[in-house]
Order: C-alpha cells, then structure tokens, then sequence
C-alpha cells in the first residue's frame, strides 16, 4: 500500500478540533455551549470538504495526509493516521453526520438538561469516529473503537427514553466484550509478525504482508468477526441494537445508525478482507448466508414493529444485511456495492431517525398506530419523509438504489438464485417502507389536533436538508463517490486476486 | 552420647515424680466425705462452678512482652559466643539490634504495657 | 570447625544500593521515637509530615540509585531495575495513603500514631521484599509487610469488623507464610542454597524435592494474592481494613507479593514449562471466573472491589502462566499500574465514607455525580480501567496479558479472560450507570477535603490515563527490568 | 555415632506441620488456632534444622532463627487481635466472628 | 558396645549422685532453712525429732505421705497430676549441667562431674526453666478454684517477667567465655584467671533477683502470700503432693540456679580469686578433693545468702515486682551487656 505523507496534518487537525471543543465547553457559560458546538463541528466539517478536494482520485488506493507519531517504541505502536479512499468517504460521512447530529440536538426538547455534558458527548464521539476510520495503526484503530462506546454509553443512558438504563448497559456489554475478541485478534496479528519477523508491529501495513496457516487464519477471522458482526450487527448477534437505537435520544440514534454501525462493515472490508483475504474466500458462502439471513429476518422483524423507532432499527439491520451479502461476494461491483451501500444507508438511517424523533416532539409517542396520518398536515416534512423513504427504498434517483442494484448484479455473477434471494431482499426492505410511508400518509385519522402541528423550520430544517442533498448526490451523480473509493477497492481485490 | 545420659535422667526422674505423685493414694486413708473436696472458698458456699474465666489482659500483654523479648533472646545467644571473632563490626550490629530492642522496651514502657494496673481504655 | 572461618571476612555493604531503604528505615524509627515523646496535638503534625518528608527523599533517592545496580549484604539484596521500578510505584502509593489516611482516620476518630510508623515498616518490607533472592530476606520481609498490615487492618477504634479481618487475614496470612517457608526446606535440602537463583539453577538428579518445594512455596503467595482455592481472607481483610489500608494492601500488598513469583517465574519455566503453564493456567482461570462472578452479587462497594481484585489477580496469573518475556512484561506493567487503579477507586471510597450517614451499599453511588462531580468522575475512570477500557492503563494491561497469552498459544485461557471480562462489566458498569444515569436518593457531601487528597487523587486519576498514553516513561525500566530477569 | 536419615526429621516435621493445618482449619478457639500456627511454624523449624545436619550446611539454622523470632512477633500480634476482639465481646469459637458476608 | 555400656554405667552412677545431692540434701535443706530462721529470729527451732530436730524432715515427709489423696472436685485430674511432674522434673533435670569439678581419671575412663557436657548446655539450663512457668500455670487451671488461680497468674506473671531478666543477664558472662558449655565457662574463667563477677556485677545483680524471684523466695513470693491467698495455685493440693511444690521451688531450684550461679559468676568449682592475677587456694590440704569442695562451698554460702535475704527482708507487692522486672532489671541487663562488649577484648587479651 502506497503511503502519501502530508506536510499539513489535517487527519489529527480533524481529530482534534472536536475534542479541543468539547474541552472548551466545560469551561465557558451556560450560554456559549450551542455556539461553540456547532462552530466546532462546523469546522471539522469545512476541514474534510477541503480534505475532499485536496485529495488525489489518481491515486485512491493510496494512503494520503499519512502522519506517524511513535507511542511506544518497544512494541512499535504508532499513532498513524491517514485516509485512503474507504477511509475518505467514511471521514466525510461521519463529519457530516455528526454536523447533522449537533444542528439537530441545538432544537430537540428532549436535550433541556446536562447541556454541557451532552454536546462534550457529541464531539468526543465525532473525534473518535474520525480517530478510527483514519487510524493505520491496529492498537490505535482498536482504541478508537472502544471509545467511540463511552459517549454513546452516556448519550443513551442519560438524555434516552424510558428503557434507557438498560438499553445503555446492553449496548455496553455487548460492544464491549465483542470487541475483547477483537482485541485479542490484534494481539495475535501483531505475535505472528513477531514471530515471522522478529519485531512487533500494529501496522496496518505490515500486517498485510503476514501469511499464516489456513486453520489459524480462520480461527483469526472469526476473532475479528465476532467484534464487527457485532457492532454491524449480522443476525445472530443484533439484539442489542433494536433497543440502542430504539431508546436513545434522536441525535444519539443518528450517530449509531449513521457511523457507528459502518464501524463494523468499514472495519470488516478493511480488516477481515484485507488482513485474511485466503480465510474470507473460503469462509465467503458462510458469511453470505449470514448476510441474506439477516436481510430477510431483520426487514421481517422490521414490518411487525409498532415503535417507528425500532422500525428505522430494525431496518437499518436488514441495510448492513445488504452491505455484508455485497460485501463478501468479494468481486468487484459487490464491493463497490457494498461501500456506496454503507454511504447511502449513513444518510437515509439518520434521516429517518430523525423523522421518527421530530414527530415524537409533537406528539410524544413512537407508536405506528398513533402517528396514522400525521405527516399530512405538515407538507415540508413529508416531501422530506417521501424523499427519504424512497431513497432507503432503493428507488433509482435515491442513495440506496446503487448499493441494492450493484449487488444484485454482484450475486448474479455467482448464481441467480443468489440474485434472487437478494432481490427476496429488496422487496422486503420496499414492503416496509411502503408499510411506514403508508401510515404516516395515508391513513385516516380523525382528531383534530395534527391540524395545528406547525411545519419544519430552522435549525431542524437545516439538519434534514443536510442530509436530503447529499442523498439525491449519491443517488444521481453516483461517480463523484466511487471514484474516491475505486482504488481502494482495486486494491483490495489485488490483494485478493493475488492468492488465487 | 552425651545426651543418652540425659534421657536416662528425665527417665528416672519422671519415675520419681510419678511414685510421689501415687504415694498418697498408696499409704493414704480412704475415707471418703461429702465436701472434703470442694474447691476451698474460706468456707463459702461455691456460687459458681468453675473458676477457669478469662483473666486480666494485663497478664496477655506480659505473655506478649516475653515472647518477644525472649525470642531476640535467642538471637543474641549465638551472637554472645562468636562475638570474639566478628570484631568492631560485629560490635556496632549488635548495639544497633540491642538499641532496637530498648526502642522496643521504651515503647512498652511508654504505652503503659509495664505498669500492674492498667486502666481500661475505652474502646 | 573453627569459628572464625564460619564467620568468613566481614565486607562493609554497599550502602549507596540500600540507600532508599535506609531512608525509610531512619524515617520510621524517626516516627516512632516521636510518637512516644510528643503530645497528641503535636503528633497530628508532625507525624504526617514527617512520613512524606521522609518518603518523599526515598523516592528522590530510588532515583539516584537507578545507576548503581548490583548486589550487596553478600549477594542477600539485589538492586535492579524491577526492584526500583516497585520501589517507585510503592512509594508513590504509599505517600497517597498517607494523604488519605488523615482525614479519614479523623474522621473516624481514630487518631494512632501507630499508623505512621507501620506505614513505613511495611513499606520497608515491601521495598526489600521487591529486591532480594533470599529465601530468608524474603520471608523476613514478607512477613514484616504482613505483619504491618494485620495491625494497620486492626488499627480502628470502635470498629469490630477491622478486628475481625485482621484475625482473618492473620490466621491465613501466617499460613501462607508457614507454607511459603516450609516450600523453602525442600527447596533447601535439594539444592543447599538459600538463594532462589541458585536453587533454580542448580541442576540435581532428584527433582522431587525441589517440585515439592516450588508447589509448597508457590501456595503460600497464592494465598496471600488471594488466588482461588486460597483467597477466603481476601474479601473479609478488605472489608474489616480502614479504607486507606484497604488500599494499601490491595496496591503494594498485591505488587510486592508478587515480585518474588515474577523473579524466579523465568527460572522455573526453564525446567518445567508446561506443568507450569498448565497448573498456574487453571489457577488464573479458576481466580478471574471467580472473582467476577462474586463480585456481582455483591453489595457493599468494598466487597465488590475486594473480589475485583481477587479477578485481577487471575489476569496477572494468567500472564504469569507464559513462557515468553512478554509474559514477563505484561505480568509487570499489569501489577504496577493495577496499584494505582485498585489504590485510586479505595481512596475514592474512603473518601465518601466521610459522608454522614455513609454506608458503603453500592446503591447508594445512585447520582453521585450530582452530589460530588469530580469525585465520581475520577471514580468512573478507575472503574473503566479496571474494567479494561482504552485509553487507560487497565486496558494496556489486558492487551498485553492477550499477546502474551497468544505467544504460547494459550487460547482457552484467552477466551476464558475474555468471558470473565464480560462478567466484570456487568458490575463496572453497574456503578457507573448508577452514578451518572441514576437520579440521586440523597445529597452526598463530605466534610473537610484537604488538599493533600485532592491533588493525589487528580495525580492518580491523571496517572491512569497517562501511563497508557504516554507509555514510553515506564517501559523506559520495564523494558530492562523484564529482560535482565529472563534467563533464555 | 550414626546419622539419623534426613527423612526422619521431615516425618517428624510433616506430622507437626499436617496437625497445624489441621489444628488451623478444624479448631474452633482462637487461642488454639493461633497455636496451631505457632505449630505449622515450628515443623519449618524442624526440617530446616534436619536439613541442616544431613547437609553440614548453616544457612537453615539461620533460617530456623528467623522463623523463631517472625513466628513469635507474628503471635504477639495475634495475641494481641485476640485481645482486642475480646473486649468488644466475648467469642469462643471462631464461629461467632462472622459479621461479614458474602 | 561395651564404651557404650561403660558410658551409661558411669551416666547412672552420676545420676544416683546427682539424685542423692538433690533430694537428699534437698529435703534436709528445709531443716537447714528452719534452723537459720529460727536462729535469725533467736528462737531454737524443731528441737523435739532427733537431736537438734534432725529427723524432722523425714517426720515431715512420713506425715504427708499418710495424708488422703484428695481432687478437687471441679477440676482436670490429668493437668492436676501433670503440674506435679512438669514442676519436678525439670528442676531436677537442670543438674544434669551442672560441672562439680574438672575431669579426672578412674579406672582408665576419663571422667567429667558433669552429667551432659553439651555444647549448648546454657541453652538447656533456661528451656528447662521456662518449663516452670507451665508447672504453675496448668497447676492453678487445673485445680479449678480461684485462689489457686490468681495465685498462679500472679507466680506466672512473675516468672516470664524474670525470665527476659536472667536470660539477659547471663549474656555477659557468654561473651567473656564465648561458649554456651557450662564446664566451658568455668575452664574459661580459670584460664582467664577471672571470676566473672569482677567485671560483671551488674550481671550477677539482676542474676540473683531473678533467681529470687523465679524460686519464689522473700521478698518476691508473692504467689504464696499467705496473708492474701492462703497458699497460692497449691491450695488444692494436699499429701505429699503439696509438699512436692515448695521442695522444688525453695530448694530444688535455688541450688540449681545457685549452681548455675557460681558456674557463671564465681569461676565454678575454682578456688578465690584475683582478678586478671591467679587464684588462692586456701584449701590445697585437700588435694584433689579441693574443687569439688570449693564448688560446694559457694553453692552452699551463696543459698545461705538466700536464706538470710529471706528471713530478713519484706513482701514486695505484685505490682512493684513486675515492674521492677521490665523498668530496672532488663535495662540494666542490656546496659550490661553493652558494656561487657567493650571491655570483652580486654579479658581475652
């Protein structure tokens, strides 16, 4: 892998703008906290649109803005940061979002108390985000990881709602002791170097290089897995996340639904493919039934749910479905699947959280059958909730059209009864996004009281607009973004192919 | 060998003791009678049974004093008899090991764990 | 025989390697000439002082003696980089217990001058305990450190159940010791040597006397690390101990028993690696499910972390169960950063235990962040260290047991640390929803903080995240120290 | 005169230590348990002792020592814990000192 | 086999001389001790046995022979009879160490007067002592009563508080002599022309408090007070049984540690002495008999010393004497021994 150093350090400049800001806000008065917030997240912002556009298309497989800073020499851990392609779009949807997640929260009632504490935890959470999607180094990619837990521990259990407490703790439990395996992976990766080569690394780069016995390198695989199917979450493991998603507050379900899950499907393409790429060859019908089966059983789940909130989670379940079936098709338009796919669901997840929490705020309730109806009166808000909607659907023109087509095409190169299970797929995830837009629109509902519901405005608004814009990008100029990703993915099929 | 001898004298002086210890039951009258036997009192009737309660913890602080004061007994033993060859060093190890032992002695002192009446401390 | 051969010539000891020790000792015998000539009033001053000046030097000097390395009192004392890197984190502590002690025993209205001078004999043993070969400086100190702690656990006026852990910790402690030492005859009659270096490497026919020995000794410091079949005291003698003693003894009790198992751990795997990977294998395994589990029923926060300590010591042993020198590393970095985790999260509790009606239940932490922000706050970091969270210490050292535990391919005991991981966070986590997500029962304060605790606690909060963030400073010793005392 | 077997003394020191871990986990008083401390103790001694003249050696004499003088403080204090539970209220057996659990 | 044969026929010729002098003068001590008492207080004393009362002792001991074997209701039948044996047995056994004279030659065996010429015999002399303490102890618990019992915490409380004393005390004398052999100390001394007690007087001070005080005698015999507790812990016991407890206490012991006495402070079986010069000997009339007549000499002048001192002088209270013990006697032990360190080298030269 090619390493582009950088003279300007603009990936720890992202990194710890943020942070700086969040320790600013323990200091100032009450007042300044929104401001200062959203002034921070704004400039990590502008600073990864000027990242976007400094960076070099030609070379997307490239490592680009690489800084090294050594730890500890010993046993050569190094904070080294950089993004190639993956790692860029992934920077840029987590500034985004987290941008969206703050604007959001300056207007959401739910967030009157322990303001200080709540935005600290939103900017600690952007900071790490960008830690682990631009870190080179595996201890520091591992410590992102786990830190990214803390805030969102605080988020769901302090401003969540009435199951918060024990929402937080299993979504602490479980991210944190699937994420021991991981840890307990990396170490082992890192003991194979030593062993091969008679010094310890972390790196990344390194590691790539290692070569190990099939048995072990399974037994590897499954180390790394565990922690990012998980986090993904891929069936078997996902209970967590109905309710993680379900009670916390709507900001706090944004970042989850948007970054914190790409965590797990980022950190599978980047790791498990690119460390133990003989390993996901032979485990690959392994894990595409692990993804179809979570396709299928999530949108199921998805249509029986009556909480709008563990609707949007349940289907984000069934989207990292489609984003591990792409991915572990391990061919070229299935990864390419699979990464805009990742992209895509960042915005549509996010967005339709937020629905779901904007109208919370006018009627108090998450229940489908008490929300009949109620986006009728407000015109802004449902073209919004339409365009969304569409877009997660798959509908062409909308973000996630790319990801369910290109997969399609990807599980067509192996069979058509795969292409047809995926397709299975699809029209689940379109049976119940037309179930939710249809009870949100078309039902009938009697009381009077939704006339008066004023529109969107202002800063939330600008939050959804944040993420609509973005949407219709990916969805109509779809090239902007798999040129940023295209090497990377090259580079990652190289490395598979090379095997072969 | 020599310790042969040594037995030999424990062996015979426990004999000893045990015929002194028989020879009332030997030569003694046996003439039984009712209170002949209960514990001497000057005469009271005995309210109470046994007399085997606990003691004064003046007497446990005396045991402890000893245990630990004997014990540096035992190292100053060896010490006395190969003081000869160890010359000043051995000399300026020993003052120190005996001024420890008086930091001991002066802090039983001080505390009071030397006096015969001790007050109850309230606890 | 002539005597004055057995007496041999007499060298004058190299003073300058004993010199932190010396410190101490002039300290402590300082400390208790003035508790028997001062008045009550005076002694609250001086005596407190006193001890900080003094350990304060000691660690000035444990600096200085970082250049002067050897051995010295005929080979019975060895100055290296282990023994001052536990020399440093033992005084560090030991000067935070003594910043914690006195509002606490003021409160409590316990004032000892006793305190002070068992304080620095037990950190006088703890100090030689952490450098020597010897068999019998080593039981010498090993009980001098025991013994400190039986009377500072007893040292609590009106309080039965720090009588009551004392007789506890007294009657296991002494034998674990009787066990250590009789370890020490066979290991004696195999080899003729008292020295554990050259027991280990001398190389007789009859092993049997020497496995016995290592099986007999090994016990008696699993007893008094608290390692599963023999840690009944552990819980109690926390428990019963005034907290700044509890923390005493969970930091550099913990550390300084273990050094002489990590000095001859090496030795021994070079004879007998994989019964020795396997026995201590099942111990560790055996003492972190443990652990854990009990701590999770507990109810009094003590007890809680008195069985969280009983799981550290299982990851340590587990560590201790390799062959590698990263298992030396990981064995050391785990102990002396696991003193200031365990001493942190004891002083944050003997701080709240000055709170009137204070009762040490775990529910009552309900919204401690309301009552006492920083103070839950540096609770809350001890708590995801031990439980393993980056970027702190505890975290640095579980990874470190795992590289271990993957060079010798011990992957059952992995996965076995991993599961009671996962057991320990339900407890950690408990306490740290209750204090933060949890609306308070009742306003929490406390009387009188002094400035002494304020800044040992920030300094120790601060350590646990900095020793994990900027590692270079300790790995700078640890690095030798594990590497002089692997043989291979 | 013949030398007795170093096995003899560590029969002997066995039984000692074996009734002291006994005398530790089966008696009750807390005198006696403290005794049976002092016991375990002494079998140390013993065998250290035994060691000492099968291998002409002195350096377990010096240990004996050692163990003597720990052994006696390591009672003294003990003793004095006994002391100290006692005036709070009078125990038997240690039974009866179980204010904590769990 | 046959020295070995040889050896115990001489060990038991030694022990049936050892037991006649101590049992046989032992219980003619009390008639000695009678005699003096009554003279110190100008009255004649046991005139009616025998002339002068010279049988008495044996009167004495046919009359509490005769008496009913009696127990105490309440008490321990095994530790009753257990103190007896552990207070007897030991007191006798110290003589085992004892030298009476230097070795000599019969029958081509070379002979020491000495019983068990250990090199530790020192040793011997106070672990058979602290036996003592439990003689009194067990004697007073097993009898169940409570005059026996605070009688014997009060000897028991005593005795361990002497015992630190004596041990200290004789520490001196082991540096000058370097030995812990009681027929060393005494070849020491003679080769050093040196009575210890010259240079250790402060030694032999606290030496004969202690003894004093260990044996029971005036002015410490607190435990028997009679004033206060009838007999003390032997309040229980009757016969012959009770006349075992003073006879080992007030003469077995006194002789043995006067012995020990002697064999540490007074060069043994020596004749007088001039410090650092020689020795006199007044009686070389005696040839080779002079020894052991200088050592029973000072054994017997320094128990008349006793005698005189217990006679003559009043009770102290309990209190006094324990304190005593820890605040006068163990700094001036230590203080001793410090000093016999210093001037040790002048001693051996």
């Amino acid at each position: 892998m090619e390493i582009v150093r950088t003279d300007f350090p603009f990936v720890s400049l992202s990194i710890a703008i943020p942070a700086l800001f969040s320790l600013l806000l323990v200091f100032v008065n009450e007042r300044f906290i929104k401001p200062l917030s959203l002034i921070g997240s704004g400039i990590t912002f502008l600073l990864s649109l000027c990242v976007i556009y400094l960076f070099d298309y030609s070379r997307g497989a490239a490592v680009q803005f690489y800084e090294e800073y050594v730890i500890l020499q010993e046993l050569n851990i190094k904070l080294s940061l950089g993004l190639d392609g993956l790692s860029l779009l992934m920077y840029l949807l987590t500034t985004l979002v987290s941008l969206v997640a703050i604007v959001w929260s300056v207007r959401d009632k739910q967030i009157n108390f322990r303001l200080r504490e709540y935005f600290f935890a939103f900017l600690m959470t952007e900071s790490f985000l960008i830690g682990v999607f631009a870190s080179f180094d595996l201890i520091v990619f591992y410590v992102f990881y786990e830190l990214t837990l803390i805030p969102m521990l605080f988020a769901i259990g302090v401003w969540g709602y009435k199951l918060r407490l024990y929402s937080a703790y299993k979504f602490f439990i479980y991210i944190f002791v699937s994420s021991l395996f991981l840890l307990l992976g990396i170490v082992s990766v890192a003991v194979v170097h030593y062993t091969d080569k008679g010094s310890f690394s972390f790196s990344y780069f390194d590691l790539l290089k290692n070569s190990y016995p099939m048995g072990f390198e399974i037994f590897l695989f499954l180390l790394f897995f565990i922690a990012f199917a998980v986090k993904t979450p891929l069936v078997p493991f996902h209970t967590w996340l109905p309710d993680a998603h379900g009670e916390a507050p709507t900001a706090g379900s944004v970042v989850l639904a948007a970054v914190l899950l790409k965590m797990g499907t980022y950190a599978l393409l980047r790791f498990n493919i690119g460390l133990f790429p003989e390993a996901s060859i032979k485990l690959m019908p392994l894990m595409v039934a692990i993804g179809i089966v979570t396709i299928i059983y999530a949108s199921w789940m998805t249509i029986v749910q009556n909480n709008i909130k563990r609707f949007v989670a349940y289907s984000s379940v069934s989207h990292m479905g489609f984003v591990v079936t792409a991915m572990f098709l391990l061919n070229y338009e299935g990864l390419r699947a699979s990464v805009i796919e990742m992209f895509a669901h960042g915005m549509t997840s996010a967005s339709l959280f937020m629905v779901a929490g904007f109208i919370y705020g006018r009627l108090h309730t998450f229940n489908m059958e008490n929300l009949r109806g109620s986006v009728k009166f407000m015109p802004v808000f449902a073209l919004i909730v339409a365009t969304t909607s569409f877009a997660a659907m798959g509908l062409p023109g909308g973000s996630s059209f790319w990801g369910k087509f290109l997969t399609m095409l990807a599980a067509r190169e192996y069979s058509y009864s795969l292409a047809l299970l995926v397709l299975v797929g699809g029209f689940f995830s379109a049976a119940y996004v037309l179930f939710m837009l249809k009870t949100l629109f078309l039902d009938v509902r009697e009381e009077s009281i939704l006339i008066h519901f004023t529109d969107i405005r202002g800063f939330k608004l600008a939050s959804f607009v944040m993420l609509v814009l973005p949407m219709l990008l990916v969805g109509f100029f779809p090239h902007l973004f798999f040129n940023m990703f295209e090497g990377s993915i090259n580079f990652v099929l190289k490395n598979l192919l090379g095997l072969e | 060998m020599e310790y042969i001898g040594f037995l030999l004298f424990f062996v015979i002086t426990l004999g000893i003791a045990l015929v002194m210890i028989s020879l009332n039951w030997l030569f003694g009258p046996k003439t039984p009678q009712e209170y002949e036997d209960y514990p001497y009192e000057c005469g009271v009737p005995l309210y109470d049974e046994s007399a085997q309660t606990t003691f004064h913890q003046g007497y446990y602080l005396l045991g402890l004093l000893l245990l630990l004061f004997d014990i540096e007994a035992a190292f100053l033993f060896p010490w006395t008899v190969v003081y000869r060859w160890l010359g000043v060093f051995g000399f300026i190890e020993m003052f120190l090991f005996i001024l420890i032992l008086t930091y001991g002695l002066l802090y039983a002192w001080k505390k009071g764990a030397l006096n015969w009446q001790f007050e109850m401390e309230e606890v | 025989m002539d005597i004055g051969q057995l007496v041999g010539d007499i060298r004058i000891p190299r003073l300058e390697l004993f010199l932190p020790e010396l410190i101490v000792l002039i300290t402590a015998f300082m400390l208790f000439t003035l508790d028997l000539v001062l008045s009550t009033r005076l002694k609250r001053v001086v005596l407190p002082s006193l001890s900080a000046i003094g350990y304060v030097l000691a660690l000035m000097s444990v600096g200085i003696t970082i250049q002067f390395q050897g051995n010295t009192f005929y080979g019975t004392f060895t100055n290296d980089y282990l023994g001052i890197l536990v020399k440093v984190f033992v005084l560090i502590i030991t000067l935070t217990v003594l910043a914690f002690s006195y509002k606490y025993y003021e409160a409590k209205n316990s004032f000892y001058g006793e305190f002070y001078y068992m304080l620095a004999f037990t950190l006088l043993g703890a100090m030689i305990l952490a450098s020597s070969y010897n068999l019998i400086i080593i039981y010498v100190s090993l009980e001098l450190v025991s013994i400190g702690f039986y009377i500072l656990t007893a040292l609590l006026r009106g309080s039965f159940i720090s009588k009551e852990g004392a007789f506890k910790y007294l009657i296991l402690g002494g034998l674990s010791i009787a066990l250590a030492s009789y370890g020490a005859v066979f290991m004696y009659i195999y080899s003729g040597s008292i020295d554990l270096r050259g027991i280990l490497s001398y190389s007789g026919q009859d092993y049997h006397y020497l496995i016995l020995g290592l099986v007999l000794f090994l016990i008696g410091f699993a007893i008094k690390i608290g390692a599963v079949p023999f840690h009944f005291w552990l819980p109690d003698a926390y428990q019963g101990a005034p907290t700044p003693v509890t923390a005493l003894m969970a930091s550099v009790g913990k550390l300084v028993f273990f050094i002489p198992v990590v000095r001859i751990m090496p030795l021994i795997q070079d004879k007998f690696s994989v019964a020795w990977m396997l026995t201590v294998g099942v111990i560790a395994a055996a003492t972190m499910l443990y652990g854990n589990l009990v701590a999770l029923v507990q109810r009094d926060i003590k007890r809680l972390l008195a069985y969280s300590s009983i799981a550290h010591s299982g990851y340590i042993l587990a560590a201790v169960a390799v062959t590698k020198e990263i298992g030396l590393k990981a064995v050391i970095y785990f102990l002396l950063v696991y003193t200031v985790m365990a001493a942190g999260s004891f002083f944050v509790v003997a701080m709240l235990e000055r709170a009137e009606g204070w009762n040490n239940e775990i529910r009552e932490f309900s919204g401690l962040r309301f009552s006492l922000p920083y103070l839950a706050f540096s609770f809350l970091v001890y708590m995801f260290a031990l439980l393993g969270v980056p970027p702190t210490v505890g975290f640095v050292g579980k990874a470190l047991v795992f590289m271990a535990l993957s060079f010798d391919g011990l992957w059952w005991l992995a996965f076995i640390m991993i599961l009671s991981t996962a057991i320990s966070t339900g407890y950690y986590v408990r306490l740290i929803v209750l204090m933060y997500m949890k609306d308070r029962e009742k306003n929490v304060t406390i009387m009188g903080k002094s400035y002494a605790e304020l800044v040992s606690l920030v300094f120790l909060t601060l350590l646990t995240v900095a020793l994990a963030v900027v590692p270079g400073v300790i790995w700078q010793l640890l690095s030798p120290a594990a590497s002089m005392l692997f043989v291979r | 005169m013949k030398t007795i077997p170093v096995e003899a003394y560590f029969v002997v020191s066995m039984v000692l230590f074996g009734l002291g871990v006994i005398g530790l986990i089966a008696r009750r008083n807390l005198v006696t348990v403290l005794m049976s401390l002092e016991l375990a103790l002494n079998a140390v001694n013993v065998a250290f002792v035994g060691a000492d003249a099968h291998m002409g050696l002195v350096e377990g004499q010096i240990f004996a020592l050692f163990v003597i003088a720990l052994a006696a403080a390591e009672a003294a204090v003990g003793l004095g814990i006994i002391i100290a539970i006692f005036r709070y209220r009078y125990v038997e057996s240690t039974d009866e000192i179980t204010d904590m659990r769990g | 086999m046959e020295s070995v044969v040889a050896g115990i026929i001489i060990a038991l010729i030694k022990i049936l001389v050892i037991l006649g002098i101590v049992l046989g003068v032992g219980a003619y001590l009390t008639w000695v001790e009678r005699k003096v008492a009554a003279h110190i207080q100008r009255r004649p004393g046991p005139m009616v046995v025998g002339w002068h009362g010279l049988l008495q002792p044996l009167a004495d001991g046919l009359k509490l022979i005769t008496k009913e074997d009696l127990f105490p209701r309440y008490g321990n039948k095994f530790l009753y009879n257990l103190a007896i044996v552990l207070a007897l047995v030991p007191a006798t056994l110290v003589f085992a160490v004892v030298p009476f004279g230097p070795e000599f030659e019969l029958f081509g065996y070379q002979i020491k007067p000495i019983l068990t010429d250990v090199n530790v015999g020192l040793l011997l002399v106070f672990g058979l002592g602290s036996l003592a303490v439990y003689a009194i102890a067990i004697a007073g618990w097993a009898s169940n009563s409570k005059y026996p019992l605070i009688g014997s915490m009060r000897k028991a409380g005593i005795i361990i508080s002497y015992e630190v004393a004596i041990t200290f005390a004789v520490m001196g004398p082991l540096i000058l002599a370097g030995t812990l052999s009681t027929y060393e100390i005494v070849e020491r001394q003679i080769e050093q022309n040196l009575w210890y007690v010259w240079v250790e007087p402060i030694g032999f001070v606290v030496f004969l408090f202690s003894l004093l005080a260990e044996t029971g005698r005036v002015p410490f015999d607190i435990q028997e007070a009679e004033a206060e507790l009838v007999t003390g812990f032997t309040v229980e016991y009757g016969g012959m049984k009770f006349g075992l407890f003073p006879l080992v206490e007030w003469y077995v012991e006194v002789l043995s540690l006067s012995a020990i006495a002697v064999v540490l402070f007074f060069g043994g079986w020596s004749p007088i002495n001039i410090p650092f010069v020689g020795f006199v000997d007044p009686l070389f009339f005696l040839g080779a008999f002079s020894p052991y007549v200088w050592f029973l000499l000072k054994v017997t002048l320094l128990f008349l010393f006793i005698l005189w001192l217990h006679w003559t002088l009043p009770r102290y209270r309990i209190d006094q004497i324990t304190e005593i013990a820890w605040k006068v006697m163990l700094p001036l032990a230590l203080i001793n021994i410090v000093l016999t360190a210093i001037i040790a080298p002048i001693v051996w030269r």
